[in-house]
């Protein structure tokens, strides 16, 4: 697994995928993509650089561990649908302030509270695929 | 009647901790509440005299007309006044008998609250209330026959006690909601008023026959007087005060509390003379031939109930009267009975009755009591008893030829229940001290104090009648017979066959008491017949038919074969599907013609072949492997289908679940070929049989073209959702919820697999004792 | 309203997410207790408005329904989520003392704060899609939670309530694609109001008998309910006893709502099925808990025996009837969940459930034994106790509508029910320890020695399993006392299931 | 199309019980995976097929149909998602339990709920 190759690849690769599922879920309102879509990429962009580097370096990489991406993923989600509660509006009523924010790649950006609540979707799934990657690989190596 | 209901049971949560301060002399303090309701009653029962009965409701479920009725007339005052009266005889004799046993306060606990249902039952006028007090009874019996709890037939009898009565529960439970889809009513006083209606109707009969169940197994009636004798497994005072004088007659009681509605039909009489003359002799038969003191008793409390019975079966004033007066003088001679077997016992350690003799030097009170209460038994004058049994034998005589049937086997059971009487409350007492166990003295006041004033009270009834005929027993006839009668008790009518018929009996009792050893041989031979009898028939099921079917049951049912759960399951599928299936009677609504293009069956073939060589095959990793084609050719179908999205995501998520798989699997042995040829072809056809039905259901529900408001909506507002990609917008807005939830169940997944895979076991002893719990020795079959 | 309508699956989801970035156990016990408190008060909040304010509705996202989803409570659904809050709160107290010190820090407070949030989705949401994913949402937890301690026996008893729970939801998927597919709804008021006036209802009957299997083997339903004994003796107490008190009834819940909402137009079809489908399972959960002897097997195959009656009460489908099954379900919870408990505490005292292997508890632990008598007297059916008026209700108008067979198999059912407490009772409190010697009566005559004094080596419970135990009996005692509340709001319930307009109203058109 | 498809995914359901009755529970976990694919292509079929029209508003905000219901794709999104999540604690928990007890074999496991191991089976 450690070949150079890989590791340069992953090097290179890694912060790609990060960039692109960015893109990927800033842009899923409009076209193909999406939080769920986004996680997933980010996270494969991390365990592409597990492979090549092991994947313990790999977490340091991120600022907290997998678990608390998934709750603070399952948070931001839970939490975006309560502006609408207190504007006396029911649960998850998606607000949108009036401004736009306009991106390099993904186009103008409106920040709404579904932006936020499909952002916690990538969290979390972000997060998920860490955390099962993450344990499983280890008990390969420890018996 | 609520307020001395409710003191009853505030002295049964008390008496705990009453006997805990106070050790036994608590029993003086809590005899009061007992004594203080009798008096109450003595109170009523004047009030009664001059007027109408008293009622009194509580309202408890408004939604079924089930209240807390109270109706106190002659039949629920003369109870009443028999569970008090005799009720704060036994709290003083338990206390003495049960001195420094460490449950006394549990036992007061539990005998209280068995008091209190028990007046509760007589006194209700709602039949609900009445059941529930039934069932109380039921319960504190089954606590208090257990009460010797380290004994294993003590649990045996109790749990037997409590089936059988509870079974019998049951029935008297579906007896009164037919009475109540009657009439509508839980009221005993309005459902008497549609007796017509209730009579004539067709139900009629499985009516009589559940409220007979239920009366029947409450009061021993033959075939279910088997538990009785049993019930003596219970502490002495329980069994002079539950399974003589008071719960055994709630059985009684019901059937004179419904012989003004159910009675006066054929059915009613025949069956409940003819049950109550076979219990009659059933029970002092079987009494004859016994050793042991309470046992011998027990018997004779069964023929006595089938005595009360059959009287309320003849349904004649007359025997009504002979019932009611019978029951107040069982009541007295049997407590009585009881309460000095106990006391015998108490000072000898025996209750053989092959193992006393002479007693009245060591027990003279007792004597005189035990003496006086079998006098009752007997029937000779000028004991109570005795007019009882001369108005038995008249009510009997009224019915002419068959009377005299019925006189001549009640001469034959009372003369056998004399011989008992002899046996039991005689002959202890005379000829030579025997050695016992123990040394006997004088008992102690309260052990002979009871039954010393009850075999008076018998005594002095008898003397005076008037005491008790116009105060107690015609309000009580009146209740059963339902209209006014005279009532007038004598105890000398004249030279009359019931005179003869009574001398003959106690000659005959006599002889049968000279000849009690004989039948005690008898008795020991014939104990091979016990095995056709009903308690036979009861433990069967109970030891043997239940535990088998059940075993058998889970042996099929709960087998712990993953694949017959799975199987059971599609089955029942199939069968839901084809049953729905079934349902649709539109023909030719089945298949319409639709055209495919060459890559369209292509797509589809590659998913035959691949699932086909997957379950063909035994490698791990191939089986993945076709898997992985299935789900790649599904996104491919999806992204050909106008679905990119999902096309995305099936991609991802199938190679993220072969990663998965692939590193799971990596390490586990090649797969065998575990299963037979034959259960691989059962499967094979199940599998397919429930691929055709969903094959169907899915043609079937393409010829129905759906309304398509929702895409269109979702469509239409996906601006005002400020996104253009309408599947993403579902996800993130308009079905945001789903997506919450399925982001929650896979954080979860993900810490699931980190608890599971890191869980750290402990090796100690929680962990080696659930392994122990579960382990297969540890099952029961 | 808005608020109170999510606030029962938006406070577990919190309090789930926040124990999971909390590394400090003492503070999670208390976010635990703390949080379960609060769904409880939330819930109770939520039913008092419901019977304020009659069936209300909060359209999620703002999206009138059909085409958003709807989280609706009526007074049934409001009723279920009290219940669970209620004993989510006194388990989650048993379970402080319970769980071990690995399963807190393998997140065993996040997944049961999961487990509260999926029952009650599935009790609020209008939406048959939105039903599978709470559905989901309960079941994942419930793996895991079943799973966590990974003992042999968790783990094999796991992988069958895993396969089987998951054949479930894929019928349910199923039945649910076939569903839109016929009437291009999710929504369950609106699918209702398509079904009922159209040769549509009768096409989706497949469909409908789908959803029976799959609601059928999540309330345990014969022959479907081989997962619960498989399963439910495995983990610490208070999982089961969780467990016990809320999955089967989720299942029971949805099986009356879409069989009193959706699917009526057949009802001598698929209630006749349904009654048989009862009486089977009456009657094969009480013996099957007769040939067991650990304390938890014979609870666990009682619960398949009860869910009979309920359903039997849906198979009915009369108004009382129904009232009936509910009022059937709310005593079953709270006297399951308590003898759950009490199992426990038996184990804890003894060392394990196994009735053959202990004893002597009358004797040295009277409380315990007095507060196993409630439930277990109630769940025999014994009046005045909540079981018997619930039985009661059910007989009662099974009499009514000549339902013989029926009444005769509840009633005998109701005997052998009470024959296995009295089981439970005779060997685990009466039966002197079988490590004293054997029966040594203490005789009819007084015994001058006391044989109650309490062992010294007897473990003693702690204060949480006292306290749980407690609340849950007198929960029982008043109910019992006062049937008549319950009653009430039973029949409110009932009223609401069996004239469904008022739910179609409320779904379809309210302003929010 | 359609048509095709419905046989397809009755054959997939009974490829997926045939795997789900094996006795080996990597098979069983196989069936589980292809049971919930065969699942969402039923919905995805069953709710009707339109051909490369997915639910994509132009930049004006307006579609004209025929498109792709976006619903069930929602909806199978999701139960793609719920999917993986079982399925991969199914993985884990199989893992587990070979650690514990070095088997797949599901009857070898029986034992732990019913005594009798050496019973036949029905």
């Amino acid at each position: 697994m450690n070949s150079l190759l890989l590791q340069v690849c992953a090097r290179i690769t890694s912060p790609l995928q990060i960039i692109l599922s960015l893109i990927l879920l800033l842009r899923g309102h409009n076209e193909p993509g999406g939080g769920f879509i986004g996680g997933l990429v980010a996270a494969a962009g991390i365990i592409l650089y597990g492979f090549a580097f092991g994947f313990h370096r790999a977490l340091c990489l991120l600022p907290l561990p997998p678990i608390s991406f998934i709750a603070i993923g399952l948070l931001l989600a839970a939490f975006s649908g309560i502006p609408a509660l207190l504007a006396g509006q029911p649960y998850l009523t998606g607000l949108w302030p009036n401004l736009s924010i306009p991106t390099f790649l993904a186009g103008n950006l409106k920040p709404g509270t579904p932006l936020f609540f499909d952002l916690g979707v990538y969290f979390s799934v972000f997060g998920t695929v860490l955390l099962m990657l993450e344990t499983s690989t280890k008990n390969e190596n420890s018996p | 009647m609520a307020a001395s209901l409710f003191i009853v049971f505030l002295a049964s949560a008390i008496s705990p901790l009453l006997v805990y301060f106070l050790r036994t002399r608590a029993s003086y303090f809590l005899a009061l509440v007992p004594l203080s309701i009798f008096v109450l009653y003595l109170h009523y029962l004047q009030r009664l005299h001059d007027g109408s009965p008293l009622l009194e409701t509580i309202h408890w479920i408004q939604s079924f007309g089930v209240h807390l009725q109270f109706r106190l007339d002659g039949l629920a005052l003369l109870f009443l006044l028999l569970i008090a009266g005799i009720g704060t005889l036994i709290v003083l004799y338990a206390g003495s008998y049960l001195a420094g046993h460490p449950h006394l306060g549990r036992f007061y606990a539990i005998l209280f609250l068995f008091m209190g249902a028990m007046l509760g039952l007589v006194a209700s006028e709602n039949l609900i209330a009445l059941f529930v007090f039934w069932e109380l009874t039921s319960l504190s019996s089954y606590l208090l026959v257990g009460f010797d709890y380290r004994k294993k037939e003590a649990r045996a009898a109790a749990l037997q006690a409590l089936l059988v009565t509870f079974t019998g529960g049951q029935a008297l439970l579906v007896a009164f909601l037919i009475l109540a889809s009657l009439t509508d009513s839980f009221s005993f006083t309005q459902i008497l008023e549609k007796k017509i209606q209730i009579q004539q109707n067709p139900s009629y009969i499985i009516l009589v026959l559940l409220v007979l169940t239920g009366a029947f197994t409450k009061s021993a009636q033959t075939p279910f007087h088997f538990w009785l004798p049993g019930a003596m497994a219970a502490p002495t005072p329980v069994s002079a005060y539950l399974h003589s004088a008071t719960m055994v007659t709630a059985g009684v009681f019901l059937l004179a509390r419904l012989t003004p509605l159910l009675g006066g039909t054929h059915l009613w009489a025949w069956s409940l003379t003819s049950f109550g003359l076979l219990t009659m002799l059933t029970g002092s038969i079987l009494a004859i031939g016994q050793t042991d003191l309470k046992r011998l008793l027990a018997y004779t409390t069964v023929a006595a109930l089938g005595t009360m019975t059959m009287l309320l079966g003849l349904g004649t004033p007359l025997a009504a009267k002979a019932a009611i007066a019978f029951l107040l003088v069982h009541s007295l001679y049997k407590g009585a009975l009881f309460m000095v077997a106990g006391a015998v016992d108490h000072e000898t350690h025996t209750r053989d009755v092959r193992d006393l003799g002479g007693l009245i030097r060591h027990m003279p009170i007792t004597a005189i009591a035990s003496g006086l209460a079998a006098l009752a038994m007997c029937g000779v004058p000028p004991v109570l008893g005795f007019i009882s049994k001369e108005l038995i034998y008249e009510a009997k005589l009224e019915f002419g030829q068959i009377g005299w049937f019925f006189a001549i086997l009640g001469v034959i059971a009372n003369a056998l229940v004399v011989a008992v009487a002899l046996i039991v409350g005689i002959r202890p007492f005379l000829g030579f001290p025997l050695h016992t166990p123990k040394h006997p003295h004088e008992a102690p006041f309260p052990l002979w104090f009871g039954p010393l004033i009850l075999a008076l009270l018998g005594l002095l009834f008898g003397i005076v009648p008037p005491l008790v005929e116009q105060t107690i027993i015609k309000p009580a006839v009146v209740a059963v017979v339902g209209d006014t009668i005279k009532v007038k008790l004598s105890l000398w009518h004249g030279f009359t066959p019931m005179l003869v018929l009574s001398f003959v009996t106690l000659l005959l009792g006599f002889c049968f008491f000279r000849m009690r050893e004989k039948f005690r041989l008898a008795r020991e031979t014939l104990t091979p017949l016990r095995y056709y009898g009903p308690e036979s028939l009861y433990s069967c099921i109970i030891n043997h038919w239940l535990p088998s079917i059940a075993s058998l049951q889970t042996r099929i049912l709960q087998h712990g074969y993953l694949r017959y759960y799975v199987l059971s399951i599609i089955a029942a599928a199939a069968l839901a599907v084809a049953a729905g299936l079934s349902r649709i009677s539109l023909p030719g609504t089945w298949f319409t013609w639709r055209s495919f293009e060459w890559w369209e069956v292509l797509l589809c073939a590659a998913i035959f072949l691949a699932g086909f060589a997957a379950i063909l095959t035994s490698g791990r990793i191939t089986s993945v492997v076709l898997l992985g084609i299935i789900g790649y050719t599904i996104s491919l179908i999806f992204a050909l289908y106008g679905a990119p999205d999902l096309a995305l995501t099936q991609f991802l998520v199938e190679t993220l679940t072969l990663i998965l798989l692939v590193l799971v699997l990596y390490r586990l042995p090649k797969a065998k070929s575990l299963s037979s040829k034959a259960s691989r072809l059962r499967d094979a056809l199940l599998s397919l049989a429930f691929g055709f039905a969903i094959t169907l259901l899915v043609l079937k529900s393409l010829y129905i073209p759906h309304d398509t408001k929702l895409p269109d909506f979702f469509v239409q507002n996906s601006p005002i959702a400020q996104g253009r990609n309408v599947v993403n917008v579902i996800l993130v807005d308009f079905r945001a919820l789903d997506t919450l939830g399925e982001i929650t169940v896979l954080g979860i997944s993900a810490v699931g697999v980190w608890a599971v895979l890191s869980f750290i076991r402990k090796k100690s002893s929680s962990a080696s004792a659930s392994q122990k719990n579960s382990s297969p020795a540890s099952f029961e079959q | 309203m808005n608020l109170l309508l999510v606030l029962p699956i938006f406070l577990p989801l919190v309090s789930a997410a926040i124990l999971l970035l909390i590394p400090s156990a003492k503070l999670q016990r208390w976010i635990h207790i703390a949080a379960c408190l609060a769904h409880f008060a939330a819930s109770a909040l939520l039913l008092c408005e419901v019977l304020r304010k009659g069936i209300t509705a909060s359209q999620l996202g703002n999206w009138p329904a059909p085409f958003g989803i709807t989280f609706v409570a009526d007074t049934f659904s409001a009723m279920m989520v009290l219940i669970t809050g209620l004993m989510g709160f006194l388990v989650a107290i048993y379970s402080l003392d319970d769980v071990s010190s690995e399963h807190q820090k393998r997140g065993f407070y996040s997944l049961y704060q999961v487990l509260l949030m999926g029952v009650s989705g599935a009790f609020l949401t209008g939406d048959l899609f939105n039903l599978f994913v709470w559905f989901e949402v309960m079941l994942m937890s419930s793996f895991v939670l079943l799973a966590l301690g990974c003992s042999r026996h968790q783990l094999s008893g796991g992988v069958k309530y895993l396969v089987l729970n998951f054949l479930s939801s894929s019928l349910f998927l199923t039945a649910l694609g076939l569903i839109y597919s016929v009437t291009g709804t999710l929504n369950m008021a609106d699918a209702a109001n398509i079904l009922k006036s159209s040769p549509l209802g009768i096409s989706s009957m497949s469909a409908a008998m789908l959803l029976m299997v799959s609601f059928g083997i999540k309330a345990g339903l014969f022959p479907l309910f081989a997962w619960l004994p498989a399963s439910y003796h495995t983990p610490p107490v208070s999982v089961s006893a969780i467990f016990a008190a809320l999955l089967t009834k989720v299942g029971v819940y949805a099986l009356v709502r879409v069989f009193t909402l959706i699917f009526t137009i057949q009802v001598d079809f698929t209630h006749d099925i349904l009654i048989g489908i009862s009486l089977i399972t009456m009657l094969t959960g009480v013996l099957g808990a007769a040939a067991q002897y650990e304390t938890r097997k014979i609870l666990s195959f009682h619960i398949i025996s009860q869910i009979g009656y309920m359903t039997l009460g849906l198979g009915f489908f009369t108004e009382a009837a129904l009232a009936a099954t509910v009022f059937y379900i709310i005593h079953h919870i709270v006297v399951k969940t308590n003898l759950f408990l009490i199992a426990g505490a038996i184990s804890k005292l003894k060392g394990t459930a196994e009735l053959k292997k202990i004893g002597g508890l009358y004797a040295e632990s009277p409380w315990l034994a007095l507060l196993f008598l409630i439930p277990a007297m109630s769940l025999g059916g014994i009046p005045p106790l909540s079981g018997f008026f619930a039985k009661f209700a059910l007989v009662k108008e099974g009499v009514s509508l000549h339902a013989w067979l029926s009444v005769f198999v509840a009633l005998a059912v109701g005997i052998l029910t009470l024959y296995s407490m009295t089981k439970i009772w005779a060997e685990a409190f009466w039966k002197a320890s079988p490590n004293e010697n054997g029966d040594f009566g203490l005789g009819d005559a007084p015994d001058p020695t006391p044989t109650s004094s309490t062992t010294p080596s007897l473990p003693s419970l702690p204060a949480s399993f006292w306290a749980a135990i407690t609340a849950m009996a007198a929960v029982t005692l008043a109910i019992s006392s006062w049937p008549q509340w319950l009653f009430d709001l039973s029949e409110r319930a009932a009223a609401e299931l069996s004239t469904p307009s008022h739910y179609i109203q409320a779904v379809l058109h309210s302003k929010q | 199309m359609e048509n095709l498809l419905a046989i397809t995914i009755g054959a997939i359901y009974a490829f997926s019980f045939y795997l789900l009755l094996r006795r080996s529970l990597v098979k069983v976990i196989l069936g589980v995976l292809l049971f919930g694919q065969g699942v969402n292509l039923l919905i995805f079929t069953a709710a009707g097929l339109t051909p490369d029209r997915g639910a994509f508003l132009k930049e004006d905000g307006s579609l004209q149909p025929p498109y792709a219901d976006p619903l069930p794709q929602a909806l199978i999104l999701t139960a793609i998602v719920i999917g993986f999540g079982v399925l991969a604690f199914t993985l884990a928990m199989m893992h587990r339990l070979h650690r514990e007890t070095g088997t797949d074999d599901l009857d070898e496991l029986r034992s732990d709920e019913f005594d009798d191991p050496d019973k036949p089976a029905p």
